[in-house]
């Protein structure tokens, strides 16, 4: 059989496949003998033949398979949503205590919440880089002072930090909670 | 076989034939008589119970006698039929397989179709077509055969997991990195909560206005950052602020003064004024950048 | 989006169904409205470029879907040792009479074909989710009415039922030796 018929069985095999393909699965779908060597080679041309196209060929601990590049699955997604991860009650509100009353430090967090902060929650805003240090209290220990990120205001479709809800809103919102 | 067998003429009594002979030909090849039934419509004894199974009842065996021994379907000669059908069923019996009620139902079937055969079909008037009394018959097993080759024909056709596999590729939605979502309900939500917890009683003092400061706050202490720790007071500000935004920035860089995080320094009057990030601060930040 | 990149999210969505996916659910992953003809459009270009390829894009009853070419049926088989199952006679002329009939009574296809209908041959069917009751007819004991199901024309190919090859004009005398 001719390599390129080979790899075509290879591919129509891995398209298909439930389950990752061992290499000796793949060598079991032809009479002739198939080297190691060769299948490796066959499966490295068949990957970089789908250099560019939606789905890629990988190489998995239990075998060979194709799989939907990753950047395709926002897309997949809507088909089937799943809801999305919520942040923390900790995190959110260390949040609105550095977008309402930044530059913070975390004392200060520590202080309005009343408990401490733990450092996964700093961190978590940090790598979601809505969070950053814009410089250091001059007390001791020169603690870091947080501030919201422009990436912040983009990813809550904000200008300026002053469009968030005014804090008079929020304390007759306060108030109203509290007549009930 | 042969297909040169035709038995379309094995005489049938009929309005013109009502003294039918005892011994009529079975058949005519090429216009000769025929006195025996050809041996391809015996089925040989052996291959009796193989053949059971193979039939499907017996619509299947009738059509198999009448395809075997190529005669027209539309003209089915009854008698031997009738006869090799019983001669069918009566072995069957001798070697006590176990036989379908239906076949039995089919037996007293053809038998009545040849015993209306030989009694004279009335007329029921110039023009109008006499009933055949094995219409029914050919009815269904034409139907039947249509069936059995659409059965065939499904069969043949590619079939998934049979014939052709569905295309899966692997979707690994660990690779999605999913971020939480917060909308501004949110933020508001929980600064509603801290507020409610802290109970802060200052809320009135802390302005829209007061915002936009501590926005500002930031904004200085970053351009600091960039520029070293340690800018001109008057590049911190940008006329295309406009003269809110000037003002406001104005009253950040008062209010970081106030809270010790800049140092505002000027030599003598009307000389440059320069803003500092307060005591190393600056070199702070960047370490931990 | 350009065309270009859509069809590539239709390929990767289309690769990666576990069932034939609708307009509908292949419009549902963008935000851009697509048109039938758009779509349509694509899918056919996207069917072209899969000319020569071991799998083919098919348009079925409830959908779209890749499949493997049935070409290679004679490697792939040697992966699974399990012999998909073939049908007996009873079960095919069923189908058919189901296929080509329908709706019909377990009382229609026995007078179809002659002989009593053994249980396990709607079952069989049943499971294989080719046939389901889609009524019952109102004569006494109200018997079930038998009709073939979307996954049947899926798993044969087939958009419609219209789609089935047509039923073959009976010769009159034994022109035609289906038995060979």
């Amino acid at each position: 059989m001719e390599p390129s018929q080979v790899k075509k069985v290879l591919e129509a095999a891995l398209l298909a496949a439930r389950e990752p393909m061992t290499p000796s699965d793949l060598k079991r779908m032809f009479d002739e003998e198939l080297s190691t060597d060769t299948l490796r080679r066959l499966l490295d041309e068949l990957r970089g033949e789908y250099d560019g196209r939606p789905v890629e060929l990988v190489q998995l601990a239990s075998g060979w398979r194709f799989r939907t590049r990753p950047e395709f699955l926002p897309y997949l997604e809507r088909l089937n949503p799943e809801k999305p991860p919520r942040y923390s009650r900790a995190v959110l509100e260390t949040l609105a205590i550095i977008a309402y009353r930044q530059p913070v430090t975390r004392g200060d967090i520590e202080e309005i919440r009343g408990v401490v902060v733990n450092s996964n929650v700093i961190k978590t805003l940090e790598e979601r880089g809505w969070i950053d240090v814009v410089g250091h209290r001059d007390t001791p220990g020169r603690p870091a002072l947080f501030a919201t990120t422009r990436a912040f205001l983009d990813d809550l479709g904000l200008r300026s930090v002053s469009e968030l809800p005014p804090l008079e809103q929020i304390s007759q919102t306060l108030e109203l909670n509290h007549e009930n | 076989m042969s297909a040169n067998i035709d038995l379309l003429e094995i005489p049938e009594p009929g309005l013109e034939d009502v003294q039918p002979s005892l011994f009529p030909p079975l058949a005519r090849i090429y216009g000769e008589p025929m006195e025996t039934l050809p041996a391809d419509l015996y089925i040989p004894p052996d291959a009796l119970e193989v053949m059971l199974d193979a039939f499907e009842g017996p619509l299947d065996l009738l059509l198999y006698l009448i395809r075997k021994a190529n005669v027209d379907i539309l003209d089915i000669p009854m008698a031997p039929l009738t006869r090799q059908y019983l001669d069918y069923i009566e072995s069957m019996q001798a070697s006590n397989l176990e036989l379908a009620a239906e076949y039995l139902v089919m037996a007293a079937m053809l038998i009545e179709i040849k015993s209306r055969m030989l009694l004279p079909r009335p007329k029921l008037g110039e023009g109008d077509q006499v009933e055949d009394p094995r219409a029914e018959l050919v009815r269904r097993l034409m139907e039947y055969e249509q069936i059995k080759l659409a059965g065939h024909n499904l069969n043949a056709m590619p079939q998934a997991e049979r014939d052709f596999f569905w295309v899966e590729t692997l979707v690994e939605k660990s690779l999605l990195v999913r971020l939480p979502e917060v909308s501004v309900a949110d933020l508001k939500e929980a600064w509603v909560s801290v507020v409610r917890q802290a109970v802060l009683k200052r809320n009135h003092k802390i302005s829209r206005e007061e915002l936009s400061v501590r926005e500002h706050m930031g904004l200085i202490l970053r351009v600091l950052h960039s520029q070293g720790g340690f800018v001109q007071f008057e590049t911190l500000f940008d006329a295309e602020m406009g003269v809110p935004g000037l003002v406001v920035h104005f009253l950040a860089v008062l209010e970081l003064g106030r809270e010790k995080l800049i140092e505002i320094t000027q030599a003598e009057a009307f000389q440059p004024i320069y803003v500092r990030v307060n005591q190393g601060g600056a070199e702070s930040g960047q370490e931990g950048a």
